[in-house]
């Protein structure tokens, strides 16, 4: 069973509503879901619409599939009619939709409500029972949904909404057509619990249990999900949340708080990153930790502010004037952003330095089912810290950035001790002094970048999925995931020679693990959501080892795994 | 007791006869007036001949970017309120490059003192005019003079409702420590304008230019008397006032969160399964 | 002939007018002169020096050497004591340094002054003619400087100035040791007239010859000297010179006028480089051209404000989220400064995109002596645009972002024509109106990257010096042109076996170009001065060949002959 | 002759009911009554709801970056003075992100009229605080509210002896129209600040809330009155004034070159021998 739902209708309609709900019921049903949003840059109108893929594996991708839409308004028919499977159909109210078709399915939505519910609001209710009627499904799981969701609003609420899906589910399934045979096989349910949660939510989640304790942003899209997920939690969580004037002020708030004592998080888009490079830095010579998220959109400039994009790789990697070290990471779904998000703190204390998290608007507005996170088993590692004894003992000879094997100083936090405590973005030496010599200043650079040799030694290995003796590696990072998995999968249907390998962390490299993982084949595809390869790049310059050939998505819509099997053509040189 | 043993002056690289000389030993006055040791305290500064002042104190010090003192500042203050602060920069620094963080940083009203050395130039960078530079200063850039009138903080801050904004001068560390003092006892954002000789670059607004101009304003002046002290801060001309000019005592910002001096939120102890319920929420 | 002077003394005391009139005065004897100046981030004290160089040959770089010291305070005797070569001497007046070293040569260069000039500011004079006396120069020589330099002051200064050299002169041929053995030989002045420039004047003359109408800048060393120039140049070069509030506003100014038809200029470094990266997005999707020259320093962060790296090279090419072409070019001279700006204005208006021109500290400061600048023969290229009547017959019709073969799509200025201007920093149709649609999208992306292919094919080759069939090639870029080029006639005078292979075109490399120039070596040594060796990265990451060697600085002072020769040893890898 | 025919309106991506439908008209009507038409005006905004006005409107347009439309729209003026050019951005746009631009464009007086869609909220991006949200406003990060006063840019701008600046609302046509008129006729930097409902995610300052407060000031109202103007430009709260509050008249900036608008210095010909000159200064 893979199924795919499409909700569509103009900003402001609810299908956020519906969308969400369908992912519920689904999941209520056991199925693993997978659903992803796709919206314009604007608060009415438009067109938008939600994704709902439900199956019996777990799913990490959205897909070209579509079995039944339910259309909102006339434009939602007109946009998806043409992806409907064969012997699909396309629900919506004969109110608002007057359309020819014999894939239309009409239901009365509005009237249902009215009638069975009090009131046209309940429209959402009657849509989801007709769903659920339609393929067969049960209407308790829809009847237990509707519980937890209007619980607090009281039993009449709930009563009301429970009657208007009745009603559609009735409606559904007295009325569908003889043909129609796409059927649900609900799920027996695993006692364990699961979450539904996207991205934001995960990262929201993971910078939580990781103890951060101070978070400022300025709002952008898509990144925006993040910060209101910590700030609504704030008070539950010892976090504060600040919103600041402009993102400059964001990052060096963050710096600020970093360096008295608190765990940060700076979540921002490619625009408000572009902002903070001058502070990246500054955190690089401060050998401040600080944890900063990119949800990518695409650029340049303001570009597709609410659409996708695996673009800002190689920015992130180089970003500031002069050398300093830093880490880049990129999780792929919400289970690997918890964790991402905790390791991108603890990399930060450990080595003193910036983490840079890139995520995506795929991955931020994309709902999954996944098992609970496990708080429990997070692992919190400050790094080096003096205790205040130690501190006391040195008090003005206390230096921050003192010469150590491994080029990592222990920290105190100003004003918690004795220790004078003094940094600078200009060279310094050990105390934390503005210098010009060239030997202090050799020496606190090669401090700095020492840690570089560390990072790569210690940079996680890809992942690889695939057959045994594959001849053709599927080259990936970040959100493309699970395309790129099921892209593998359906290439091995024909005969076993995919591999996939994805790429978390993202730089720096490690050249051996890197060469010892795709070497060895001889196809190498790079599969990337950006125009000119980024990541084959950074591979290349790392390895000296090109791509065979290239599949790449810049439309701002995220890459599927037909996408994938649709364009890998040949051609070995990017056309730029 | 901290005594002024607890601050020795370091060798510096000012220029010998430079205003910033007697910002550092007004501001080591009145340290060890407040009875506050290096420990407790926090100098932040940005980048400039003002901002390197940190270097040359003893005390917790963070020297940032050129212009993003305050950002840095109000977030060490804000988790960690039992740190004192004190921000220094220059008329470029905090003004021109950093004029959106000073808009800012006024309105949040984060307890912090913040003391610009306005010696009506760029010193660091040789003499280009700065905000608060007069019009028709000759700086590199402007050889013909600049053509937009110098900014004056003060009616800038209390158009704000700033809790509190002062004017001294170098040239006089008496008042200068009262300032400071008075500053950091007010417990929100404090801003001092103080005027400081550039003797290198500065040819215009020179010890002779201030001294002939400053005056102090009189005891009965009411500085919670906010449209006196809109007309009295447009004074910069023939005369410059010199004291307190506005003072709003607007209560300092806090957080959402509950985060008192002594268990501030950054350092209380953290375990990662107490967030488990954050599950709840999104369970099915 | 190769001789070397360095003048040193504390930031104040008016060394660098005695470096400077040293170096004319070299010049005026014929000799090619190379001058670097190295100073501290402060204003008055410290130590600061300048070094000159007289050679009979045309030279592009500092060295090692140090023939003569003119130590304005014993600070100046410490530091360059042990850099004097054998029979090298130091000058200093015995009131202000008392050295115990048979190195010192005394020279009363106040009480001469007060004596001959009536006045101690006379005193820089003594030391010049001191030195002119120690070498054996002529006398004439330093009067018709003088003159020159003098002559607006009027008659009774021009002689009080030549009677203090006079003194200085005969002083050091009366008393100078009888061992003291370096000698001028003065070289008989060609008829064509030559200049003394530094990296910052030949910038700022270029821009003037390219048209430039329009710069806008907030101070930042060492660019700050561009911004002056040009400032002071205004009204007679009918260029329109705004300071900035912050660099965000700067560059954004520079778009502003750039977009309404003014060739712009925006002269920064690293850290305000870092402000202008959104900015620079905004230039790339609105295909405006605009030149900015980042002169570097070395970071991260502040850095050493006032000295030299090459260590932006990876970040300017990367800067900003998302994709879009740019052109990034690192002349190495004052003449190549002069026509690299020429030829960034040139391409920035054929192209309609951002053109960033690396220079550094040492670029900027350096004097040297040139054959003036050819104005006569610069070409302006203004790329496509719309005359007035094309203009007003296309009116409302008009497209800023027409798709044609070649991605160009011609320009109009807004108010010249009732042609109507639209564009946005969001993606858009043709037209300029915001659009979200995935085709538009893809054809406004592939129009703009369809240029970097076409720059790449328009990529200057790498100059070649050196040995015919060399085994060895020495890589650099940029500033250190001078110090690769006699690293390799070092090298050739043991055997011919080293070539230097020098680019000034950085981003987009051709890699078949680059692999042809670089291919056949069985050394490649990367002469880089950043500690990361970033232009090897790129090479990598563009052809997959790797160097062999690396020689690297990074401690802010610039990369000299001897410094290359010292450290070409064995390893592969980079250190991190 | 402009006609209103040469402004079609075209469709927005704004919500029904929402205030910037009234901004848009009035500029129309503006335009028209001003006799411009589109292709000798140039509209510059920055990114919003109400910076994408310019992409609904005929004329000339530039549509930046966030915070972003001044240093623009000054630089257009600079070098080509013949434009006329009108601003528009958002509260957000204007005055937090873009608050360093409007520092400085108020000091420097470049001839341009500067609209800002004053909605007291972040729109585009679903109705965070604002810096002109008033204390306690709720939005996404700040779910308990905001904890500092909302910015008003009257005083502020009079702080800094602005030319000209006004107060208007969305929902009076008439009034917008003259006051745009006004700002357009003024030589010099212009701000107006438009009260402008948000219909769907400003509940609390909603038309309601806005009609039930504003008023206009009275005709022998002074506006060059600065104490007077700071007085009345305070009242944001029962009663909100309406019209221009403070007009100082200040000379326009110009460059330090001669530059009319007839012969900009941007359109002058160019030939790279007449600057062969420049090598004397460096010839030896
Ligand atoms: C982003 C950035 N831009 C520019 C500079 C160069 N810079 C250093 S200090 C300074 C201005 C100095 O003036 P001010 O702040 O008034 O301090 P002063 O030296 O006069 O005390 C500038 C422009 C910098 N360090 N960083
Ligand atoms: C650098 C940058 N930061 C953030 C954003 C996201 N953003 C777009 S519009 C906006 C604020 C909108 O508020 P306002 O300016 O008041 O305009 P409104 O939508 O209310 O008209 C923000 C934060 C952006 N586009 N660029
Ligand atoms: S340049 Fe001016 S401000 Fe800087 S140290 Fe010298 S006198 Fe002081
Ligand atoms: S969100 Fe608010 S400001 Fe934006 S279009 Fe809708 S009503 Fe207008
Ligand atoms: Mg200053
Ligand atoms: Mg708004």
């Amino acid at each position: 069973m893979d199924l795919t739902i499409v909700v569509g209708g103009a900003a402001g309609q609810g299908l956020r509503s519906i969308g969400l709900a369908l992912v519920k019921a689904g999941a209520k049903a056991g199925f693993h879901v997978f659903a992803t949003q796709d919206y314009m840059s604007r608060i009415r109108g438009g067109h938008n619409f939600f994704r709902i893929r439900f199956s019996e594996d777990e799913i990490f991708t959205t897909n070209q599939d579509c079995h039944l839409v339910v259309a909102l308004d006339h434009d939602s028919v007109e946009f998806h009619k043409n992806d409907l499977d064969r012997g699909g159909l396309i629900l919506c109210d004969p109110k608002d939709v007057q359309a020819n078709s014999e894939k239309i399915f009409y239901v009365p939505f509005g009237d249902l409500a009215i009638e069975h519910g009090g009131h046209k609001i309940m429209a959402n209710s009657v849509a989801l029972g007709a769903v659920w009627g339609l393929l067969g499904g049960e209407i308790d799981d829809i009847y237990s949904l509707l519980e937890d969701t209007w619980e607090t609003k009281g039993t009449d609420v709930v009563e009301k909404n429970k009657s208007s899906a009745l009603a559609g589910f009735e409606h559904a399934i007295k009325n569908k057509p003889k043909d129609f045979e796409l059927k649900f096989k609900k799920i027996s349910t695993t006692h364990e619990k699961r979450l539904v949660v996207d991205g934001s939510t995960a990262i929201g989640m993971g910078a939580i249990a990781a103890g951060c304790r101070f978070l400022s942003a300025y709002p952008m899209t898509p990144s925006t999900g993040i910060t209101e997920y910590i700030a609504s939690h704030q008070n539950s969580c010892n976090i504060i949340v600040e919103q600041a004037e402009d993102e400059i002020a964001a990052l060096i708030m963050g710096i600020g708080a970093a360096n008295a004592g608190a765990r940060s998080l700076v979540p921002t888009s490619g625009g408000g990153f572009s902002l903070m490079v001058e502070g990246l830095g500054l955190a690089g010579i401060t050998e401040t930790p600080i944890v900063i998220v990119n949800m990518q959109r695409p650029g340049p400039a303001t570009g597709l502010p609410t659409r996708t994009e695996q673009s800002d790789l190689l920015f992130a990697i180089h970003a500031h004037q002069g050398e300093f070290p830093r880490l880049v990471m990129a999780p792929h779904s919400p289970e690997e952003a918890f964790s991402t998000i905790v390791r991108a703190f603890n990399m930060a204390d450990f080595y003193q330095i910036p983490v840079i998290v890139l995520g995506d608007q795929y991955l931020a507005d994309s709902l999954k089912t996944t098992t609970s996170f496990d708080f429990n088993s997070v692992k919190i590692d400050r790094g080096k810290l003096l205790d205040e004894e130690e501190a006391n003992s040195l008090g003005g000879d206390y230096k921050r950035h003192l010469l150590t094997e491994d080029g990592i100083s222990p920290r105190v936090f100003p004003g918690r001790s004795r220790a004078i405590f003094a940094t600078t973005g200009d060279e310094h030496d050990e105390s934390g002094n503005i210098i010009e010599e060239a030997d202090l200043r050799i020496a606190q650079h090669e401090k700095r970048l020492k840690k570089l040799e560390s990072l790569r030694q210690n940079s996680r290995k890809p992942l690889e999925y695939g057959a045994k003796n594959a001849s053709i590696a599927l080259i990936s990072w970040g959100s493309t995931y699970g395309a790129v998995k099921e892209a593998v999968d359906l290439i091995n249907k024909k005969g076993s020679i995919a591999k996939m390998i994805h790429f978390i962390d993202i730089y720096p490299l490690n050249p051996d693990t890197v060469i010892e993982a795709i070497g060895g084949y001889k196809e190498r595809i790079a599969i990337e959501g950006n125009a000119t390869a980024q990541f084959a790049k950074l591979i290349k310059s790392e390895t000296g080892i090109g791509m065979t050939k290239y599949v790449l998505r810049y439309d701002g819509r995220p890459i599927t795994p037909e996408y994938i099997i649709d364009n890998i053509k040949e051609g070995g040189n990017l056309p730029w | 007791m901290v005594t002024v043993n607890d601050y020795p002056l370091s060798e510096t690289a000012w220029c010998p006869g430079c205003g910033n000389f007697g910002i550092r030993l007004a501001l080591r006055d009145a340290l060890v007036e407040l009875g506050l040791a290096p420990h407790q305290i926090l100098l932040v500064s940005g980048v400039g001949q003002a901002a390197k002042l940190p270097m040359y104190m003893s005390g917790n010090s963070f020297t940032g970017l050129h212009g993003r003192s305050l950002p840095a500042a109000q977030a060490f203050k804000l988790v960690n309120p039992a740190l004192k602060i004190f921000v220094f920069g220059g008329d470029g620094d905090g003004y021109a490059e950093g004029g959106n963080h000073l808009l800012h940083a006024i309105r949040r009203n984060v307890d912090l003192t913040y003391i610009v050395h306005n010696n009506q130039v760029f010193g660091l960078t040789k003499g280009q005019a700065s905000p608060t530079s007069l019009t028709g200063y000759v700086g590199g850039i402007t050889p013909q003079g600049t053509r937009m009138p110098g900014f004056n903080p003060i009616p800038f801050a209390i158009s704000m409702d700033i809790g509190f904004v002062a004017r001294s001068f170098s040239g006089d560390k008496d008042h200068l420590v009262a300032m400071i003092k008075a500053a950091s006892k007010y417990n929100g954002f404090a801003l001092i304008d103080v005027l400081q000789p550039c003797v290198t670059f500065n040819k215009v607004n020179t010890y002779k230019w201030y001294k002939d101009r400053v005056y102090y304003l009189p005891d009965d002046y009411d500085p919670t008397d906010k449209e006196l002290a809109f007309r009295k801060s447009q004074e910069f001309g023939e005369r410059i006032p010199l004291g307190i000019i506005y003072q709003s005592n607007r209560p300092a910002y806090t957080t959402a969160i509950d985060n008192p001096t002594d268990d501030p939120v950054a350092f209380r102890p953290h375990n990662p399964a107490d967030f488990t319920f954050l599950n709840k929420e999104n369970e099915i």
